[in-house]
C-alpha cells in the first residue's frame, strides 16, 4: 500500500509517461471512431503531443540534455507543417465532394 | 554344331518378297499407270518364286548335310545389343523350318499366280501385291527367324498383313471391322507372347543363360526345371504365355473369333494367310519350341484340350453356315484344333505333317471357293447355288479331291496326317479326346459334302442373271488348283503309319523334334483305330448325301425356321456377341470412364483449387467490406438495420484502414506478451 | 502522506490535459472538440513547464495554440455551415473503439510500469533556450536547415492544394 | 569453331530471332525463310555433333565453361553426354521440320517465328546446362513462348489451354527452383555445377525429418528433393494426375506447337529425372521409383490408352496417347537395368519423332477440312493415298509393330521392367492391346470405309508437308531396323547413370 | 569519422545540388512562362545530382553534419536508386497527360523535394533524421497526391494517405520515444551501445519496435500497414503512382535497414546479424508472419482487380512482402537480395506504371478492358514491354524479376524457413494468375469495337525500351548488380 502511496506521491518519469500514453491511446480513439476529417487531424494532433511530452520526459527525467527537447520542437514544426497540408486538403475535398465526413468521400475502393 | 556355317543367302529368301513389296508399295500406283497390271504382277511373283527357288537351295544343302547336323544360319546383323540381352537379326533353316519355307514360298507363290487372275478387275492390284508379297515377308522371317523376338517381327508383321488384307477393300465398314478385329484379338494373344519372352529370357538370364535363340533355349531348357513362379512352375507359365500368342494367331478358343469375319478378305488372301500359312504360326511355334513345351506337361495337358475343344467347336458351327467361306473358315479352326490336339499329345511331328497336309487341301478348297465366287460374281451364300459341276468341270474336280481328302478319304493326305494325330492321341492315352476327335471326323466329312453337294449339286439356285454368266475360271487360276490337288494327294505319302512303312517326315523332323518314343503298340491296334474314324468319316458323307443331295436344299432356307440347336450353332453360340458386349464394351467403358474421370475429376480438383484461391480471394475482399465494417458500424451501431449496413458497404474508409493497422499491433502486443515471453 | 503542492497542480493540470483530451474525443459538436484541444495543448505546455522545458513550453503554445488551433478553426468554419455545426461530429463505432483502445492503454501502461528506463541522478532545472539556440545552429545545423525545406514545401503544398483553377 | 558447338547450336536461333525481329513485318515470306536459316546450322552442327561424339566414354563432351556469376559460383556451364545428344539431335530436327509446318501461319507472322525461335534457344538449352542456374533458366525460357504461341495462334480455347499450360508448368518450376536451392546449399562447398552435385550425392540426408508428415512415409531430405523435383518434372511428362493441361494444350495449340510440345517439351520431364533425380539423389530414386515412377508409368500406360479411346477429337487422341506412351518410359528408366533405361531413352527419342508425325498429319486434315472430329470424316485413304500411306506408318510406329522404331523401345522398357515388377509390366503389356485398340479404330473411321462426299474433292498431301514427315517417316523406319542408330549413342551414358542408383537398391 | 557541419558539407554534393535546383526551380516558377523548361532543369539537376553522387563512391565511410547523418555506401546505393527513380519520374513526367493538368512549377519542386527527403531516410543516423526524412518524404507525397486539380480521386486519395500517414508516423516517433527513453540517446551508435548491455525490457522494447515498424511499414507498404497504398496508387498522376511504389518503397527498406540492422543489431561472423541483447524477442517469428501475411494479402486481392493501377499497387504490396523475406533471415545474403530486389523491382514496376501511363494518355483509362488487344492496336512495342514487366514481377526467367526471386529464395532457404518458402512458392503462382491475366488481355483477347488505336507517347518509348533491355539484360548477367549491392553493404556506424 505504502508503495502505491508513494508512487503517487512522488511525480516521476513514469506519471509523465502515463499521460502520454492516454493522450495517445484517445488520438487512436479519435482516428478510429471519428468520421469527420478534422476531427481526425485532431485526433493525429494528439497523438504528435504524446509523443513530444514524453520526449521532453524523458529529456528530463533520463538524459539530462536537451536532445529530447529539441525532438519535441521539430515535432511541433512538422505537426505544424502537415496540419497546414492536412487542412488544406480538407477544404479541397469539401470544394469537391460539399462534405468532409470520410463516409462520404469513399470513390476509392475495391 | 556349335559353330553353324554362315550361308549368306537364306537372307534372300527373306528379303526378296520384301523387295517386291517395297516397289509395289511405294511405286506401285505409278507402274500399274505406266506398265500396265502384269507388270505389277510381274514385279509381286519374280520375288516369291526366287524365295521358292532360294528355297528349294537350302533344302538341298541340309540334304547334302548328315542327319544331325541339318542347319543353316544366317547372322545379318546385331539389332539390339542391350547388354546381357543381345538380338541378331538372324535367320537360320533347320528341317522343320525348310518345311515351312518350302509351304510359305510354295503355296504362297501358287497363290500370288491364282491372285493374277482373281484380281485383274481391281483397281488397286499393285496395293494388293504389295500387301501379299509383304505378307510373305512377313511370314518367311516369322519361321526362320533364329530368335524369338525376330519370329516375334514376323508374327506381328503377319498380322499387320492380315489386316490390311482382310480390309483390303476399305470403303466397306465391314471388312475394315474385320480386319481391326483380327488385329486386336491378335494383339490380345501378344500380349501373353511378350510376356512370355520377357519371363523366358529373364529366367534364362538368371540362371547365366539370358538368351532368346531357339537353339539356346533348346540347349538350357533344362535350367528352367524346379523353378518357381508365383506358385507355378515357370517353364509352365512360360509355354502357357507363349500358347496365348499362339490361340490369338492360330485362332483357338477363346480367341478364334476373327477368324471367320477375316473371311472379308479376298479369297487368294483367305487361303494363303487365314488356312495355309500365318494361322498355322502357332503350331510351327510350338514345334518349333518343343523342348520347352514338353518340359511343362501340364501346359501340354491345356494345348490338348483346348484344341480338341476347338475342333469340336468349330465343326459344330461349320455344319449351319450357309456362307460358303465361313464354313471353310470354321474348317479351318477346326482343322488347326488337331493340330493343337496333336501339339498337346507331344505328337509334333504328326501336328507338323497335319499343317503340311492342310495347307494343300485347304488352300485348293479356299481357291476353288474363290473360283466359284468368281464365277458367281461374287456370291458367297451357297444356298443360292447349286449345279455348278457342270459349268466348272476343272473347280468340280479338284474341289471334290480336296474335300475328298479333307474328309478323311483313306489314302488321300487328310486321313494319313489326321489319323497319325488320332493314334498319337491314343496312343498317349487321351482316349476322351481321341473319342472327340473321332466324332469331330465325322462332322468335317458331314459339313464338307454337305458344302460340296449345295455347291455343285441339284439345280442351280442362282439369278437368271448370274446364271448366263457362269463360266470357268481362267487357266492362272485353275492351274494353281491343280497343283494343290495333286498335292492333296500326294504329301500325304510323307507321313505314313508305322504299319505301311513309317513316316518320312518323322524321320526327316528327327533332329528337331525330341518326341520321347512311346511304348510299342500292336499294329492292329492302329489299323482298329484307324478303322473307327474311316467309319466316322463315312457316316458324316452317308449323312450329308442324305440331307444335301437326295433332300435338296431350299434356296430360302432360314435358320429360324429350324430348331432351337441349329439357330445356336447358326449364330456360333452367340460368342461374337457375348465378346462384343463383355469386352469391348467392357473397354469402351472403361475409356469413357477413364475420360470421364478426367474431365470431371482432375480438371475440377484444378479448377477447383483455382476456385479456392478465388473465393480466398473474394473472401479476403469479404474481409475489407464487411468484417471490418462490421466492427465499425453493425457492432456499433445497433440501431442500425442489418440489410442497411450491408448497402452501405463502405470500403475505402479512412477509419476501417486505421482499425486494421491498430487491430494487428493490438494482436502483436498480446501475442508478445501472452505467449512467447 | 503527504502531497507537495507540486505533485498536486501537476495532477491538476493532466487532469486538465487529460480532460479537455476526452472531450475532444467524445464531443459531438465539432466546434467544442476544436476549442478543448486548447486545453490539451496548453495543459501540455504546463507540464513542459514542470519539466524544465521553458523553450519547448513557448514553442508549444505558439506555434500549436497559436497557429495550428487558429487553422483547425478556420476550417471548421469554412467546411461547415452553422446551422448543421451540431450534427457533423459524428462518432462511430464507439464501443468496440473504446475495447480495443482500452486494451491498447492496457498494455502501454503495463509496459511503461515494467521497463527499466535510464534515469539521471540528479533532475536539473535550467534555462534550455539559449542552449538550444545554441544547438540549432551547431550540432543540430542541418535537421535545422531540413526543417527549413519542410516548411517551405509545406507552403507550396498548401497553396498548390487550396488553389484549385483549371489550367489552361 | 568446334570448341563451340553448342553454343552456336544454342544460340543460333537466337540470332534468328533478332534478325526477324529487325525485318519488316509485312515481308512474310522472308520472315520465314529467315526462320528457317537459323534452325539450319543447329541441324548441322548436330549432325557432325553425332558423327564426332565418342559413345565410349561416360563423361561429359563438348564441354565449354565459362564464369557467369562468380559469388555465387554460377557457370555458363554446357555439355553433352549420350542422353542429351539423341535429345539435342530431336530438338534440331523437329524445329527446323516445324518452320515449314508453320508455313501456314498468316496472323502475325513476325511474332510466331521470333516466339518460335526463342522457344528453340530455350529447349536446345535445356539439353546442354550443365549449370543448374542455367538449366533453370533454360526450362523457363521455354515457357513463355509456349503460353503466346498457343495463347495466340491457337484455337478456339486457347486462352484456357495456355493459362492452364502455363499455371501448371509454373508451379512445377517453382517447386523446382526450390529444389535447386536446397541442393546448392547442402552441396559443400556451395555450388550449382550439375557434374559436382553428381558426385556429391552421397552427402545428401536420406534420415528421416521430424517434420509432419515426412516422419511417417519415413523421408529424408534426400526424398523431399527428389519430390520436389519429380513433381516439376512430371508436370511437363506429363504423369497422372499432373496430365490434364496436355489434351487442352494440344487441342488448341497450332499444328507445330504441338509437335514442339509432344515431341520435345515432354521429354524434358524425363529428361530433368534422368539428369537430375538419378544421378543426384540416387538413394530417393530407388526409395521411390516403385510408386512415383514405375506404378505411375504403368498407371499412365493404361489410363491414357483408355482415355485415347474414348476422344473424339483427333489431337485430344494423339494426345493422350502421348499420356501414354510417356508412360513407357517412365517404367522404364524405373527398372534400373541396361534394358530398361535404354529402352527408357530410345522411347523418348521415338516418340518423338512418330508423335512429331501424328501431330503434322492430324495438322494437314485440319488444314483442309478445318475440322477434327474422328467421327466427321470416312475414306481418306481413297481421297488421299499417299497421305493415308504416312498415317498408317505413324500410326503403327505408334502401335510398336516391330521393324518400326516404337517397337524397340517398348519391348527394352518391358523387357527391362520385367524382373522388378512383374504385376506392372502385365498391365503396362495390356497397352499394346489398348494401343492397337484405339489406333485402329481412329483409323477405321477417319481413314477407310465409305469415302465421305463432303471433303471427295480435298487435295492431297503437298510437296512441304511431305518434306515435314518424310525425315520422320525414315528415322522411324531406320530406328526399327537399325535401332543401335540411337543405342549406341546412349548406352555407356545410360549405364553410368544407372550405376548410380544400383548401389542404393535395397 | 565524424565531421563537423564546415567540413561536412564537400561529403555532400548531391544533397546540395539537389537543394539548389529546388530552390532554382522555384525561383524560376516565378519568372519563366514555359513550365517545360522546370522539368528539364528538374532533370539536368537530378543527372549532376547522380553525378555527384556517383563521385562520392570511394570515399571513406563518414558521419556527417555531427553525426547526423551517414555517408556509406549503403546511404549511397540509395541515394542512386532514388535519383534515377526520380529522373525516370521527370521523364515520364514529360510525356503524361495527367501532368499537364497540375501545375507543373510546383509538381516537379515537390517531386525534387520527395527525393530530397529520401537522401535522408537513407543517410539518417539518428532518430531524429529518421523522422525528419520521412516525414518531408511524407508530406511532399501528400501534395503530389491531391494535386490534380478537380480530381475527387486525388483529392481523396490525399486526404486518406495523410491520415494514414499521420497516424503511422505519431506511432511511430512515439514508439521511437521509448528507445530514446530506454537508450538515453537519439544516435544509433548510442542506442546499439545502450541496446547491448539492456535486459529485461522485452516487452517496452517489442512495443517500441513494433510501433516504429508501423512508421517504416507504412512508407514501405507490408501488411497490415498497407491498406492506403491501392486508394493512393489509384488516385495519384501516374507518373508520381510509378516513383511512389518504387522509391517510396525502397526509402522505407532503407530506413527500416538502417534502424534494425546497424542500430540495434550486431555483425557477427559471416555476415550474420543478432539482435542486440534481447535473443528471446521471437523478432523473426513476427517478421515471417508479416511477410506471408503481406504477400499472400497482396496477391489475393490483386486477384480481382480490373483496374491496373490499383492492380499494380496490390502487386507491389505483394513485393513488399517478397522483399521482407530477405530480412527475415538477419543475415547480410538477405540484405544483398533485398538490395538487388529493390533495384530490379524499381526497374520493371517503372516500366509497368510508363505502359499504364500510355494507355491511359491514349484513352484515358485505367480499367482492364481498356487493355483488350492492345499488341493488336498499334502499340506492339509498349504491349511487349509490359508483358516482359508483369512476367519479370512474376519472376520468371531469364528476366530480372527471377533473379531477384531466386536471391531472395537462396537466402531464406538457406536460413531454412521452410514455411516462408512454401507460403512465397503459392503466392508466386497466385500472382501469375493476374499478371498473365494482362498478358493475355493484351495478346490474346481481342480489341473491342470501341477501342481505338493506342499510339505510345514519343517520349515514353526510348525509356520503356531501355527500361526492357534492362530487364532481360539483368535476368541474364546480373554479376554486376549483385556485386554492386553485396558492396552496398557497407554501414558505418561507430
Amino acid at each position: 500500500m505504502a508503495a502505491y502511496v508513494a508512487m503517487l506521491t512522488k511525480v516521476g518519469l513514469e506519471h509523465y509517461l502515463v499521460v502520454g500514453g492516454i493522450l495517445f491511446a484517445l488520438g487512436i480513439y479519435i482516428v478510429l471512431t471519428r468520421r469527420n476529417a478534422i476531427s481526425i487531424l485532431l485526433g493525429v494532433e494528439l497523438i504528435l503531443n504524446s509523443a513530444g511530452l514524453n520526449y521532453v520526459a524523458f529529456s528530463h527525467f533520463s538524459t539530462g540534455n536537451v536532445d529530447g527537447q529539441i525532438y519535441t520542437v521539430f515535432i511541433i514544426m512538422l505537426a505544424a507543417s502537415e496540419a497546414a497540408i492536412g487542412l488544406a486538403i480538407v477544404l479541397a475535398i469539401y470544394q469537391l465532394f460539399a462534405t468532409i465526413d470520410v463516409e462520404a468521400t469513399e470513390t476509392l475502393k475495391d | 554344331m556349335d559353330h553353324p556355317v554362315q550361308t549368306d543367302f537364306l537372307r534372300w529368301i527373306v528379303l526378296f518378297p520384301l523387295l517386291g513389296a517395297a516397289v509395289n508399295g511405294l511405286l506401285g500406283a505409278r507402274i500399274q499407270e505406266r506398265a500396265g497390271k502384269r507388270m505389277v504382277a510381274f514385279i509381286a511373283c519374280a520375288p516369291v518364286t526366287l524365295s521358292f527357288l532360294f528355297s528349294l537351295w537350302a533344302y538341298s544343302r541340309l540334304l547334302g548335310l548328315p542327319a544331325k547336323e541339318r542347319f543353316l544360319i544366317d547372322r545379318f546383323y546385331t539389332w539390339i545389343p542391350m547388354g546381357s540381352f543381345s538380338v541378331d537379326v538372324a535367320f537360320w533353316v533347320d528341317p522343320l523350318s525348310a518345311i515351312m519355307i518350302l509351304v510359305v514360298s510354295g503355296i504362297g507363290g501358287l497363290i500370288h499366280f491364282y491372285s493374277i487372275g482373281y484380281m485383274h478387275d481391281d483397281r488397286s492390284m499393285w496395293r494388293y501385291f504389295a500387301y501379299l508379297n509383304l505378307f510373305t515377308f512377313s511370314m518367311l522371317l516369322l519361321v526362320t527367324g533364329d530368335n524369338l523376338l525376330v519370329m516375334f517381327v514376323g508374327w506381328e508383321g503377319v498380322g499387320l498383313c492380315s489386316w490390311a488384307l482382310i480390309g483390303f477393300w476399305y470403303t466397306d465398314h465391314t471388312n475394315t471391322r474385320a480386319g481391326n478385329k483380327a488385329f486386336i484379338v491378335n494383339r490380345i494373344g501378344d500380349f501373353g507372347f511378350v510376356l512370355g519372352i520377357f519371363l523366358l529370357y529373364w529366367t534364362l538370364s538368371g540362371q547365366g543363360q539370358g538368351t532368346l535363340a531357339f537353339r539356346e533355349i533348346a540347349e538350357h531348357v533344362g535350367l528352367l526345371a524346379d523353378l518357381e513362379l508365383w506358385g507355378v512352375g515357370v517353364a509352365t507359365l512360360v509355354t502357357i504365355l507363349l500358347f496365348i500368342g499362339a490361340t490369338g494367331k492360330s485362332a483357338q478358343i477363346p480367341l478364334y473369333v476373327w477368324l471367320p469375319d477375316a473371311m472379308q478378305g479376298p479369297t487368294p488372301v483367305s487361303a494363303l494367310i487365314h488356312a495355309a500359312t500365318m494361322v498355322t504360326a502357332g503350331v510351327y511355334m510350338i514345334a518349333r519350341l518343343n523342348g520347352l513345351f514338353s518340359a511343362a506337361p501340364a501346359t501340354l495337358q491345356i494345348i490338348a484340350v483346348v484344341g480338341a475343344a476347338t475342333a469340336f467347336f468349330a465343326a459344330t458351327v461349320a455344319i449351319t453356315q450357309t456362307d460358303i467361306k465361313r464354313v471353310l473358315a470354321y474348317s479351318t479352326i477346326s482343322q488347326l484344333g488337331y493340330m493343337f490336339l496333336a501339339m498337346g499329345v507331344t505328337a509334333y511331328s504328326a501336328g507338323v505333317f497335319h499343317l503340311l497336309t492342310h495347307a494343300f487341301f485347304k488352300a485348293c478348297l479356299f481357291l476353288g471357293s474363290g473360283s466359284i465366287i468368281h464365277a458367281m460374281q461374287g456370291e458367297q451364300d451357297m444356298r443360292q447355288m447349286g449345279g455348278l459341276r457342270k459349268v466348272m468341270p476343272a473347280t468340280f474336280r479338284t474341289f471334290a479331291i480336296a474335300v475328298l481328302a479333307i474328309a478323311g478319304t483313306p489314302f488321300l493326305a487328310g486321313f494319313f496326317s489326321k489319323d497319325a494325330i488320332l493314334w498319337q492321341a491314343w496312343a498317349t492315352h487321351n482316349q476322351l479326346l481321341w473319342g472327340v476327335a473321332v466324332f469331330v471326323a465325322g462332322l468335317t466329312a458331314f459339313y464338307m459334302f454337305r458344302q460340296f453337294f449345295m455347291v455343285f449339286f441339284g439345280q442351280c439356285r442362282a439369278d437368271h442373271h448370274v446364271q448366263e454368266h457362269l463360266h470357268e475360271s481362267p487357266k492362272i487360276m485353275t492351274y494353281p488348283l491343280w497343283i494343290l490337288a495333286a498335292g492333296s494327294v500326294v504329301v500325304g505319302y510323307l507321313g505314313l503309319p508305322a504299319f505301311l512303312g513309317g513316316s518320312m517326315l518323322d524321320h526327316w523332323l528327327d533332329p528337331v523334334i525330341h518326341v520321347p518314343h512311346g511304348e510299342h503298340h500292336a499294329v492292329m491296334e492302329e489299323v482298329g483305330v484307324m478303322s473307327v474314324s474311316i467309319v466316322a468319316a463315312a457316316a458324316g458323307v452317308v449323312l450329308a448325301w442324305f440331307l444335301y443331295y437326295v433332300r435338296t436344299p431350299s434356296r430360302d432356307e432360314s435358320p429360324e425356321a429350324r430348331g432351337f440347336a441349329y439357330r445356336v450353332l447358326f449364330n456360333k453360340y452367340y460368342v461374337d456377341e457375348v465378346y462384343q458386349f463383355v469386352f469391348v464394351g467392357g473397354t469402351l467403358l472403361l475409356a469413357r470412364v477413364g475420360a470421364a474421370f478426367d474431365r470431371y475429376i482432375i480438371d475440377t480438383i484444378v479448377d477447383g483449387t483455382a476456385k479456392v484461391t478465388t473465393i480466398l480471394a473474394w473472401f479476403n475482399g469479404l474481409f475489407d467490406k464487411y468484417v471490418i465494417d462490421m466492427l465499425v458500424n453493425a457492432v456499433a451501431n445497433v440501431t442500425f438495420a442489418v440489410g442497411n449496413n450491408f448497402r452501405r458497404v463502405q470500403t475505402g474508409n479512412i477509419n476501417s484502414y486505421l482499425y486494421v493497422v491498430v487491430g494487428a499491433v493490438v494482436v502483436a502486443l498480446i501475442v508478445k506478451l501472452r505467449y512467447w515471453s | 502522506m503527504e502531497i507537495s503542492i507540486d505533485v498536486l497542480i501537476f495532477y491538476l493540470v493532466s487532469l486538465v490535459v487529460v480532460g479537455s483530451a476526452c472531450i475532444v474525443a467524445f464531443s459531438r459538436n465539432i466546434v467544442h472538440s476544436a476549442f478543448s484541444l486548447l486545453g490539451t495543448f496548453g495543459g501540455v505546455a504546463g507540464l513542459y513547464v514542470f519539466l524544465g522545458a521553458d523553450f519547448v513550453a513557448a514553442v508549444q503554445v505558439l506555434i500549436y495554440v497559436g497557429g495550428i488551433l487558429v487553422l483547425i478553426l478556420f476550417a471548421v468554419m469554412l467546411t461547415h455551415r452553422i446551422s448543421d455545426i451540431d450534427i457533423t461530429n459524428r462518432t462511430v463505432g464507439r464501443i468496440p473503439g473504446l475495447v480495443a483502445v482500452a486494451v491498447f492503454l492496457g498494455i502501454l501502461v503495463y509496459a511503461i510500469g515494467e521497463t527499466d528506463w535510464v534515469k539521471v541522478k540528479e533532475v536539473a532545472y535550467a534555462p534550455t533556450t539559449a542552449t538550444i539556440g545554441n544547438l540549432f545552429l551547431g550540432d543540430y545545423l542541418l535537421p535545422f536547415q531540413i526543417a527549413a525545406v519542410v516548411l517551405l514545401v509545406a507552403l507550396i503544398g498548401a497553396i498548390t492544394l487550396s488553389r484549385k483553377e483549371i489550367k489552361e | 569453331m568446334t570448341e563451340h558447338v553448342l553454343s552456336y547450336m544454342v544460340f543460333f536461333p537466337l540470332a534468328g530471332m533478332l534478325v526477324v525481329l529487325i525485318l519488316p513485318s509485312g515481308r512474310h515470306d522472308l520472315i520465314r525463310w529467315v526462320s528457317a536459316a537459323a534452325t539450319v546450322p543447329p541441324l548441322i552442327l548436330g549432325v557432325w555433333l553425332y558423327a564426332n561424339f565418342d559413345t565410349t566414354t561416360t563423361g561429359m563432351q563438348f564441354v565449354e565453361r565459362a564464369a557467369w556469376i562468380p559469388a555465387f559460383n554460377i557457370e555458363y556451364f554446357i555439355g553433352v553426354d549420350g542422353l542429351s545428344v539423341s535429345m539435342l539431335l530431336l530438338t534440331a530436327l523437329l524445329s527446323f521440320l516445324c518452320i515449314f509446318a508453320s508455313w501456314g501461319i498468316d496472323k502475325g507472322v513476325k511474332g510466331y517465328f521470333a516466339l518460335f525461335l526463342l522457344l528453340d534457344t530455350g529447349m536446345t538449352g535445356v539439353f546442354v546446362a550443365l549449370d543448374f542456374v542455367l538449366f533453370y533458366v533454360f526450362w523457363e525460357v521455354m515457357l513463355l513462348p509456349m503460353y503466346f504461341l498457343i495463347g495466340i495462334w491457337g484455337g478456339p480455347r486457347k486462352e484456357y489451354a495456355a493459362i492452364k499450360f502455363f499455371l501448371y508448368t509454373l508451379l512445377g518450376s517453382v517447386l523446382m527452383l526450390v529444389a535447386i536451392l536446397a541442393l546448392y546449399f547442402y552441396s559443400e562447398p556451395n555450388t550449382f555445377d550439375m557434374t559436382k552435385l553428381m558426385d556429391r550425392s552421397s552427402l545428401y540426408s536420406t534420415t528421416p525429418l521430424a517434420m509432419w508428415p515426412f516422419n511417417v512415409w519415413g523421408w529424408g531430405f534426400q526424398h523431399v528433393v527428389w519430390m520436389a523435383l519429380f513433381i516439376g518434372f512430371a508436370i511437363k511428362i506429363p504423369a497422372f494426375p499432373f496430365h490434364t493441361w496436355l489434351p487442352d494444350a494440344h487441342v488448341e495449340a497450332p499444328t507445330a506447337i504441338s509437335v514442339i510440345l509432344a515431341g520435345i517439351l515432354l521429354k524434358m520431364g524425363t529428361y530433368g529425372i534422368l539428369r537430375i533425380n538419378y544421378p543426384m539423389l540416387p538413394a530417393a530414386t530407388a526409395d521411390l521409383a516403385f510408386w512415383f515412377l514405375a506404378a505411375l508409368g504403368a498407371w499412365n500406360i493404361v489410363y491414357g490408352g483408355l482415355c485415347a479411346m474414348a476422344q473424339t477429337d483427333m489431337k485430344k487422341l494423339v494426345a493422350y496417347s502421348s499420356v501414354s506412351h510417356m508412360g513407357y518410359v517412365m517404367l522404364g528408366m524405373a527398372a534400373f537395368n541396361t534394358q530398361g533405361i535404354n529402352g527408357a531413352v530410345l522411347q523418348m527419342f521415338n516418340h518423338g519423332t512418330i508423335t512429331a508425325m501424328l501431330f503434322l498429319l492430324v495438322g494437314v486434315i485440319y488444314d483442309r477440312a478445318h475440322h477434327r472430329d474422328i467421327n466427321g470424316f470416312g475414306g481418306l485413304a481413297g481421297i488421299m493415298p499417299v497421305y493415308a500411306g504416312f498415317t498408317a506408318l505413324a500410326f503403327f510406329a505408334s502401335m510398336g509393330l516391330p521393324g518400326l522404331s516404337g517397337f524397340v523401345s517398348e519391348v527394352l522398357v518391358l523387357l527391362g521392367a520385367w524382373p522388378k515388377y512383374h504385376a506392372l509390366t502385365i498391365i503396362a503389356a495390356l497397352g499394346i492391346v489398348i494401343t492397337a485398340g484405339y489406333m485402329l479404330w481412329m483409323m477405321q473411321r477417319v481413314y477407310l470405309g465409305p469415302p465421305n462426299e463432303k471433303y471427295r474433292d480435298l487435295p492431297e498431301i503437298n510437296g512441304r508437308e511431305i518434306f515435314t514427315l518424310f525425315p520422320l517417316g525414315v528415322i522411324v523406319v531406320v530406328v526399327g531396323v537399325y535401332p543401335r542408330v540411337v543405342l549406341d549413342l546412349l548406352q555407356a551414358s545410360l549405364n553410368n547413370i544407372n550405376q548410380m542408383v544400383i548401389s542404393h537398391l535395397s | 569519422m565524424d565531421l563537423g557541419n564546415l567540413a561536412s558539407l564537400k561529403l555532400f554534393h548531391p544533397e546540395i545540388v539537389l537543394a539548389g535546383t529546388i530552390i532554382l526551380l522555384t525561383i524560376l516558377d516565378l519568372v519563366v512562362a514555359n513550365k517545360r523548361l522546370m522539368a528539364y532543369v528538374g532533370l539536368a539537376g537530378c543527372l549532376v545530382a547522380l553525378a555527384a553522387t556517383l563521385e562520392l563512391y570511394g570515399t571513406e565511410p563518414t558521419l556527417l553534419f555531427h553525426r547526423m547523418v551517414a555517408l556509406d555506401n549503403f546511404a549511397l546505393f540509395f541515394k542512386v536508386v532514388t535519383l534515377v527513380a526520380l529522373v525516370a519520374a521527370i521523364w515520364m513526367s514529360i510525356g503524361s497527360g495527367e501532368v499537364r493538368q497540375v501545375h507543373l512549377g510546383e509538381y516537379y519542386i515537390v517531386l525534387l523535394t520527395c527525393g530530397f527527403g529520401m537522401f535522408f531516410m537513407a543517410s539518417g543516423n539518428n532518430l531524429l533524421m529518421a523522422y525528419l526524412g520521412l516525414e518531408l518524404v511524407s508530406l511532399t507525397s501528400y501534395i503530389l497526391t491531391g494535386m490534380l486539380p478537380h480530381n475527387r480521386r486525388s483529392a481523396e486519395a490525399a486526404l486518406k494517405y495523410l491520415i494514414y500517414g499521420g497516424v503511422a508516423s505519431g506511432t511511430m516517433i512515439y514508439g521511437m520515444s521509448w528507445v530514446f527513453g530506454m537508450a538515453g540517446s537519439l544516435d544509433y551508435a548510442a542506442i546499439n551501445a545502450a541496446m547491448s548491455q539492456g535486459d529485461g525490457n522485452e516487452a517496452g522494447l517489442f512495443i517500441a519496435f513494433v510501433f516504429i515498424l508501423a512508421g517504416f511499414g507504412y512508407k514501405m507498404a507490408f501488411a497490415p500497414f498497407h491498406m492506403w497504398s491501392p486508394d493512393v496508387y489509384q488516385g495519384a498522376p501516374t507518373p508520381f503512382t510509378g516513383f511512389l511504389s518504387v522509391a517510396s518503397n525502397a526509402a522505407g527498406l532503407a530506413i527500416l535497414i538502417r534502424f534494425f540492422y546497424p542500430a540495434v543489431s550486431t555483425l557477427g561472423q559471416e555476415g550474420i546479424w543478432t539482435f542486440q541483447a534481447f535473443p528471446a524477442l521471437q523478432w523473426t517469428d513476427l517478421l515471417v508472419a508479416v511477410s506471408i501475411v503481406t504477400m499472400t494479402w497482396g496477391n489475393l486481392s490483386a486477384l480481382n482487380q480490373n483496374n491496373v493501377k490499383r492492380l499494380l499497387a496490390y502487386s507491389g504490396i505483394a513485393h513488399a512482402g517478397y522483399i521482407m523475406m530477405g530480412l527475415v533471415v538477419l543475415n547480410n545474403d538477405g540484405l544483398t537480395a533485398m538490395l538487388f530486389y529493390v533495384v530490379v523491382y524499381l526497374i520493371m514496376n517503372l516500366g509497368a506504371f510508363l505502359v499504364v501511363m500510355v494507355v491511359a494518355n491514349a484513352t484515358g483509362r485505367e480499367d482492364m478492358e481498356a487493355y483488350r488487344g492492345l499488341a493488336w492496336r498499334g502499340a506492339a512495342f509498349p504491349a511487349v514491354c509490359m508483358a516482359v514487366f508483369v512476367f519479370s514481377l512474376t519472376g520468371l526467367p531469364p528476366l530480372a524479376g527471377f533473379i531477384g526471386k531466386l536471391l531472395l529464395f537462396a537466402a531464406i532457404i538457406e536460413g531454412q524457413f521452410y514455411v516462408l518458402a512454401v507460403a512465397a512458392i503459392i503466392n508466386t503462382v497466385i500472382s501469375l494468375y493476374y499478371y498473365a491475366r494482362i498478358a493475355k488481355t493484351m495478346f490474346l483477347d481481342d480489341p473491342g469495337p470501341d477501342d481505338g488505336p493506342v499510339t505510345a507517347t514519343a517520349s515514353a518509348v526510348p525509356l520503356l525500351g531501355a527500361l526492357m533491355v534492362l530487364t532481360v539484360v539483368l535476368g541474364v548477367y546480373w554479376g554486376p548488380l549483385l556485386d554492386y549491392t553485396t558492396g552496398s553493404l557497407g554501414f558505418f556506424m561507430k
